[in-house]
């Protein structure tokens, strides 16, 4: 019995796990060459930089979505909840001024890019916390607290805004949507230094150790004697955390924080943790395939609008390559396995 | 006398232009002395003509409505006028329906040709253009797409559009095209947006780009857009004068449902206009910036 | 052992514990004690309340009432790390690892060895961790997922893993449930040693050679109540002394051995050169090769084997379950090619899986779906609506058949203990009559005295004419049914002989059969 | 033991049965109490019947949800397959003239309602085929497959109208969204006959068994001879039909097939569902359940606006009750299990 398992489990399971992060990954590269050769200046550093900046906000959310999915949860509320936060920084940022929709571009009367920044990822974290407290000890299942945050956040974010945006943030803030570091925009580097920091937590710490074995069975990982409603806890307050920190980056980007911000975004952030190659049942997956799966997305999307390929159209081809990215991705696992 | 009840109903008060169209219809309902109901739509046919049903079971006196479609909506009004509620429309009509009290408005399609007309007045010797339109299948980004055409599509060959995409009505959507679009195909003259915020965000890709010249057209009037054209970032954009729609219609229900005045014209028509850097003092929300 | 360690204090004392589940009392006013350096064995049958009283034990859930003492102090967990803490260690009934993760980390779940920096050591944590599943004689890599392991390396890494924590009490819950001969031996021998260590072990079976054989006092359990201990006086605690404490009453012959029949009947099924693929979902599965095998009509054939050695895949292969590469299947003489259960089902072939709950049971549903889900067909009318009379009959009427103890057909299913489960499934597939019925491991988890109830169920089945495929990790159990035994090794045959000639000895010779070459490669 | 188990079981278990479908309809007695008193004329049979007049869109589609989240699926893709069936309707039921965004109230040139009724229907089976088909075959994940679904047949929508509405039926079609029968509306006359055949089917056939078994256990019902696979598609299909279905009596309701129809239904027919006790992990679940689901949303929705809330209040109070509600269903099962 031992010698026949042996054999078979040391060869087989680690070229599946090469391969498993080169699905997407090969999609990806076929992606970019297509575009590449539809019009050569889509590889262009400033296109290119656009894509990362771009996928900066979206990506960082799908940083914190990957340890929520990886519990096997799921958080349909982050779009709203984005918008809540970065409403709360615009709010910080101008000070008494916020409320009364004011447009003067230089925010005296405000609490500076700190204060906002701590303000956005605290009032996230927090918001995922009490989420997650739901989830835990009320025992409602992910997707309906989500949903229920969903409808709240973005009723919460219209309240505090009455429906209007609030714009205007001093240079310091802005830097952080729209600056650069040499010739690499500052979202682009939050979002890579986030994506390592993730990873290394996911993968080298017992806390990342602990919120795989959660996800890939929750009732042994209590037998086992961790803490499991702590853990599911903490992934809702760090995909709040994140939320809060693209909150900010989208409005110092933008130069403003607007009511409507993120609607829809929870599916985006989702298809790319998914894309990813992380398991909506828990326990598989991670950092490394969530980028790539961001990064597909973010180049899908460009490429098209580069080529001017109508709207609609869009819709049509993002929505099927999806499918077949999972799909190829399936595939290739089932091969490899062979 | 009991007090009257109107219902105010707007498309969707996720955006700010309907906000301030609901504010307006609040104040002069205050300023009339009646009681209103207020509804939002939520970008939702449904949800708005549910909002219809249940005033008229609250037997509202008037109603006021920006409906959020021409067609989606002419059921529900049809019962309402059927019920003998006025029914007045603000600044979008209804299709088909008789009876109608009166229509206060300012056509997006007519809107739409005067921010193309403002731009070919610039360049008079034609121009490349970026166009940024709204939400696929949304009455206003239909009816603006329409007007620009309508301008546009007859000089095709000094005007023409380049680079042509949704951005949903949303600033962070508008910002990524536009930057997809300036890397595809370099800087243009100008920029025709279907909103201010899309807008907004295309000024924010060129001014990353340090592309300062390119004229940009927004729609709406919106505060925030004003202090942009009074700057300088904005080219223009379309006053449609939402407020005073809203005022003149809630007056025209209010004295209908009080004592059966007939208005003095079923059809108030404000002809929507172009706010620019000299003429900003047209604008009906300059007060409200700073 | 027991003498001397009653000088000292004892390390466990549980007084009048008792346990309510929404008006089921699963333990009523339960004491026992334990002391270092003993195993004590905790026997009854199903649903006599033994894992409920573990669970208490290890902080999964608190007691209704009554007192625990471990150490000469209060003791009430209120959580499993906090059991831990204390130095209590439990295995499972239901295998508590988590498949998606390595075996190294199973083995190190929130204790990772760090490194620099603080963070987790891939190579140390894998290291230790081949150290730790050589001790039960594993010797698959770490790295490999749990879910690519059968459910007997599960039990190991388990066991490996319980043991490789510090503790002063083991609590094993069904430890050998899943293990063969060989492997139960090799763990016996480590809690031998771990008895002269001083650690005291609470040991759960339903295989009471092995109780009788390693424990030094038994404490039974009966409906809930302590129905008595029993002490080892020198010699193991004979079996029939254990049955009579179990069930209430003097224990006839359980194991009754059918007088042999001579089976004349026709071949009903016949295999021939049976090959099959790798599954590339299940890269660890055993890959059959040129299996040859005859079934005939009436009889009950035995399949004996090691974890691993193919039986289960053998059983899967006929079913259609599993592709098949090579090879030919006859039905009464006709070549068949299933291709899903589904064909087979049609043919007349049933299968009682190994895995109940993975995939036998729908736990959320009643009896009454569970029953007759394989013959939806015959409980329905030509519009397609079930004939829930006579589903409700026939189900009323395998309930006495098979002495089925249940509240109602409504009531779901997983509120049954598993030889009432297990029943269930038998009368599943009695319900479609089929011709071949294949039964994998039948009796795991089930009590002696419904064990029996099994075997006299197939042993009536094999008369009125079914071909049964028995597949049992059990040898006496092989032994007690069996007409005709063939043994497997490696994917393949390595031996028949009639169920009057075998012996346990004869068996485990053909089951282990190249062995040696083995070792030599 | 087992004298024990048999009375409590008995007992236990019918009262557990019967209090399950309970919490959600206690839930629903207890708003309409508070609606009432509020407002007397919240029930007035007029405003009831309006109630029931505007789930019934939603709780048609939720009808088909119930037999996918019964099989531990999901389908994200239902808000814009609406959309989708209800231009197809349109443009059948305008004939030539739908390309040219009509607006004639006379369809004179179309091919009538029960064309139009039919080729919603097929095509929203055939679509949800197509995905069924993608999920069992293509082994990709119903979330992911049906998310595609969501943005491809919005797009497909979108090119087949142009962007427009398609406007002006016939009498004889509008019929279906704003006739009466008596004083109940033809809407909710079909959705309560739809709703009493997915009872009959999912209770009393052996098709609904398997919806159940292939639900509760994909592996065991396969082992016992069920056709996983078909089964798993018909529920697509399903769900499609009562898409097409609820797109062809919203056309007709609206006099007009908007290409931005249904956008977020998905969420309000899964919150009906869950609310209404049907397990997201399959195999438990009803009919019954789903209707005071549908029902509870709808009577919250009215009663607030009824009550003039504000827009954005509606939203924070509808969020926190979705979470409330599934909160207390669980809660009363879990004293009921005591
Ligand atoms: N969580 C629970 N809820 C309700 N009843 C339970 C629960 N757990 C156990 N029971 C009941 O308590 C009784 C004792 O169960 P327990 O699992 O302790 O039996 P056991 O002796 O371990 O049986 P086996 O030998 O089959 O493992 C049974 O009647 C069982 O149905
Ligand atoms: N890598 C794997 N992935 C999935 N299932 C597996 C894997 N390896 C084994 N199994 C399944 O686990 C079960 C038990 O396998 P086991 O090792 O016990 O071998 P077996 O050939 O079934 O022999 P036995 O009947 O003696 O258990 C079988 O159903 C087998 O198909
Ligand atoms: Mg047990
Ligand atoms: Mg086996």
């Amino acid at each position: 019995m031992t010698s026949t398992t042996e054999q078979t489990g040391r060869s087989g399971i680690n070229v599946a796990r090469l391969l498993m992060s080169f699905g997407p990954l090969m999609f990806l590269a076929v992606l970019i060459i297509i575009f590449t050769v539809l019009k050569p200046s889509f590889i262009d550093p400033i296109n290119l930089f656009n894509i990362l900046r771009q996928i900066s906000i979206t990506g960082l959310i799908a940083l914190g979505m990957t340890f929520v999915i990886l519990t096997a949860g799921i958080d349909l509320s982050v779009g709203s909840l984005l918008a809540f936060c970065g409403m709360v920084a615009a709010v910080v940022a101008k000070g008494g001024a916020a409320n009364t929709l004011s447009l003067s571009t230089s925010g005296t009367q405000g609490y500076g890019w700190f204060a906002a920044l701590l303000a956005a990822v605290i009032v996230g974290a927090l918001a995922g916390g009490m989420q997650g407290f739901a989830i835990t000890r009320l025992k409602v299942p992910p997707f309906v607290v989500t949903l229920g945050g969903l409808t709240v956040f973005r009723g919460l974010t219209l309240t505090i805004s009455n429906g209007g945006p609030i714009s205007g943030f001093d240079a310091s803030m802005r830097w952080f949507g729209t600056g650069l570091i040499g010739p690499v925009p500052v979202p682009a580097i939050i979002f890579a230094v986030a994506a390592i920091l993730c990873h290394i937590v996911l993968r080298y710490t017992r806390y990342g150790r602990a919120v795989y074995a959660v996800g890939g069975n929750a009732e042994a990982a209590r037998l086992s004697g961790l803490r499991v409603d702590r853990i599911l806890i903490s992934v809702y307050v760090i995909v709040g955390f994140f939320a809060g920190l693209a909150a900010f980056v989208l409005s110092a980007r933008l130069n403003s924080s607007e009511a409507v911000a993120g609607i829809g975004y929870e599916l985006t952030v989702i298809s790319a943790v998914v894309i990813g190659g992380t398991s909506l049942f828990g326990g598989i997956g991670s950092v490394g395939g969530t980028v790539v799966g961001a990064a597909l997305i973010g180049v899908l999307q460009n490429g098209l609008q580069f080529n001017n390929v109508s709207s609609y159209t869009q819709s049509i081809v993002i929505g099927l390559i999806l499918i077949l990215a999972v799909a190829f991705d399936r595939w290739l696992k089932s091969r490899v396995r062979r | 006398a009991d007090k009257l009840t109107i219902l105010g109903s707007v498309p969707n008060l996720g955006f700010p232009f309907f906000v301030h169209m609901l504010n307006e219809i609040k104040a002069e309902a205050q300023a009339q002395g009646v009681n209103l109901t207020e509804s939002d739509g939520q970008n939702s046919a449904p949800k708005q003509t549910a909002d219809i049903e249940a005033a008229l079971v609250q037997k509202v006196n008037a109603i006021v409505i920006s409906p959020l479609d021409v067609n989606a909506l002419a059921p529900a009004i049809e019962e309402a006028v059927k019920a003998g509620v006025p029914v007045v429309t603000i600044d979008r009509r209804v299709d088909g329906v008789e009876g109608i009290l009166a229509h206060v408005g300012a056509d997006n399609v007519k809107g739409g040709e005067a921010e193309a007309q403002a731009m070919v007045a610039a360049f008079p010797n034609g121009a490349k253009l970026f166009h940024l339109q709204g939400q696929p299948g949304a009455g206003p980004a239909i009816d603006r797409n329409k007007g620009v055409h309508n301008v546009l599509d007859p000089l095709k060959d000094k005007y023409q559009i380049i680079f042509e995409q949704t951005a949903n009505f949303a600033r962070a959507e508008a910002l990524s095209v536009t930057e997809a679009g300036l890397a595809a195909n370099g800087k243009p003259d100008a920029i025709i947006c279907a909103n201010d915020d899309m807008a907004l965000g295309a000024l924010e890709a060129c001014a990353a780009r340090n592309f300062n010249d390119v004229k940009i057209y927004g729609f709406d009037a919106l505060p925030e857009a004003l202090v942009a054209v009074r700057d300088g970032k904005l080219a223009g954009t379309v006053e449609q004068f939402p407020g005073q729609q809203s005022r003149t219609a809630v007056q025209i229900a209010v004295a209908f449902a009080r004592d059966k005045t007939e208005p003095k014209e079923k059809l108030v028509l404000l002809t929507p206009i172009v706010i620019g850097k000299d003429n900003l003092d047209k604008a009906e929300r300059l007060n409200e910036t700073k | 052992m027991a003498e001397a360690a009653a000088s000292s204090p004892p390390l466990l004392v549980v007084e009048g514990v008792t346990k309510h589940f929404s008006g089921v009392t699963a333990l009523s006013d339960v004491s026992l004690e334990v002391w270092p350096g003993e195993i004590l064995g905790l026997l009854g049958e199903n649903g006599a309340g033994k894992s409920t009283l573990l669970k208490i034990l290890s902080g999964v859930m608190p007691p209704s009432s009554g007192r625990i003492v471990f150490d000469g102090a209060d003791y009430a967990p209120s959580s499993p790390q906090d059991a831990k803490r204390h130095g209590i260690v439990t295995i499972y009934q239901e295998l508590s690892l988590i498949p998606t993760l390595a075996v190294a980390e199973n083995i190190f779940i929130g204790r990772a060895p760090l490194g620099p920096l603080g963070l987790v050591s891939w190579r140390k944590m894998e290291d230790a961790s081949r150290a730790i599943i050589a001790r039960v004689g594993l010797a698959i890599d770490p790295s490999t997922p749990v879910s690519s392991l059968s459910v007997a390396e599960q039990q190991l890494v388990e066991i490996a893993r319980a043991l490789s924590l510090k503790s002063r009490l083991i609590i094993m819950d069904e430890p050998t449930s899943a293990l063969t001969e060989t492997e139960v031996q090799k763990l016996m021998s480590i809690m031998d040693r771990l008895r002269q260590d001083g650690v005291a072990i609470m040991f759960v079976t339903h295989r009471l050679e092995e109780a009788s054989a390693i424990c030094d006092r038994m404490t039974v359990l009966r409906d809930g109540r302590l129905a008595g201990h029993l002490d080892r006086d020198g010699q193991p605690i004979k079996i029939p002394k254990i049955i009579e404490k179990m069930v209430g009453r003097a224990a006839s012959e359980l194991y009754a051995r059918p007088t042999q029949r001579d089976v004349a009947g026709a071949v009903r099924l016949s295999v021939r050169g049976l090959r099959t693929v790798r599954d590339p979902l299940a890269p660890h599965a055993i890959v059959l090769e040129g299996v040859d095998l005859d079934l005939k009509a009436g009889e009950i054939l035995g399949v004996a084997g090691l974890v691993g050695s193919g039986r289960t895949e053998l059983a899967r292969a006929i079913f259609g379950a599993d592709r098949i590469a090579a090879g030919t299947i006859a039905l009464d003489g006709q070549p068949i090619a299933p291709a899903s259960p589904a064909d087979a089902i049609k043919l007349g072939i049933g299968l009682v899986p190994e895995d109940r709950k993975h995939q036998a049971i729908f736990a959320a549903l009643g009896i009454l779906n569970n029953f007759s889900i394989a013959s939806l067909g015959r409980y329905s009318n030509g519009a397609g609506f079930m004939a829930e009379r006579r589903e409700r009959e026939a189900l009323a009427g395998y309930r006495k058949a098979l002495s089925i103890r249940m509240a109602s057909p409504e009531q779901a299913i997983e509120g049954l203990s598993g030889g009432n489960q297990q029943k269930v499934i038998l009368a599943r597939w009695l319900a479609r009559d089929p011709k071949v019925l294949i039964v994998d491991e039948p009796t795991r988890g089930v009590d002696v005295g419904a064990k029996a109830e099994v075997h006299q169920i197939l042993v009536q089945l094999a008369a009125r004419g079914i071909a049964i495929m028995m597949i049992s990790s059990e040898l006496p159990e092989v032994l007690a049914v069996s007409d005709r035994i063939v043994t497997m090794r490696r994917g393949r045959i390595t031996g028949e002989m009639p169920g009057v000639e075998a012996t346990e000895e004869k068996l485990m010779e053909l089951m282990a059969l190249d062995r040696k070459q083995e070792a030599t490669q």
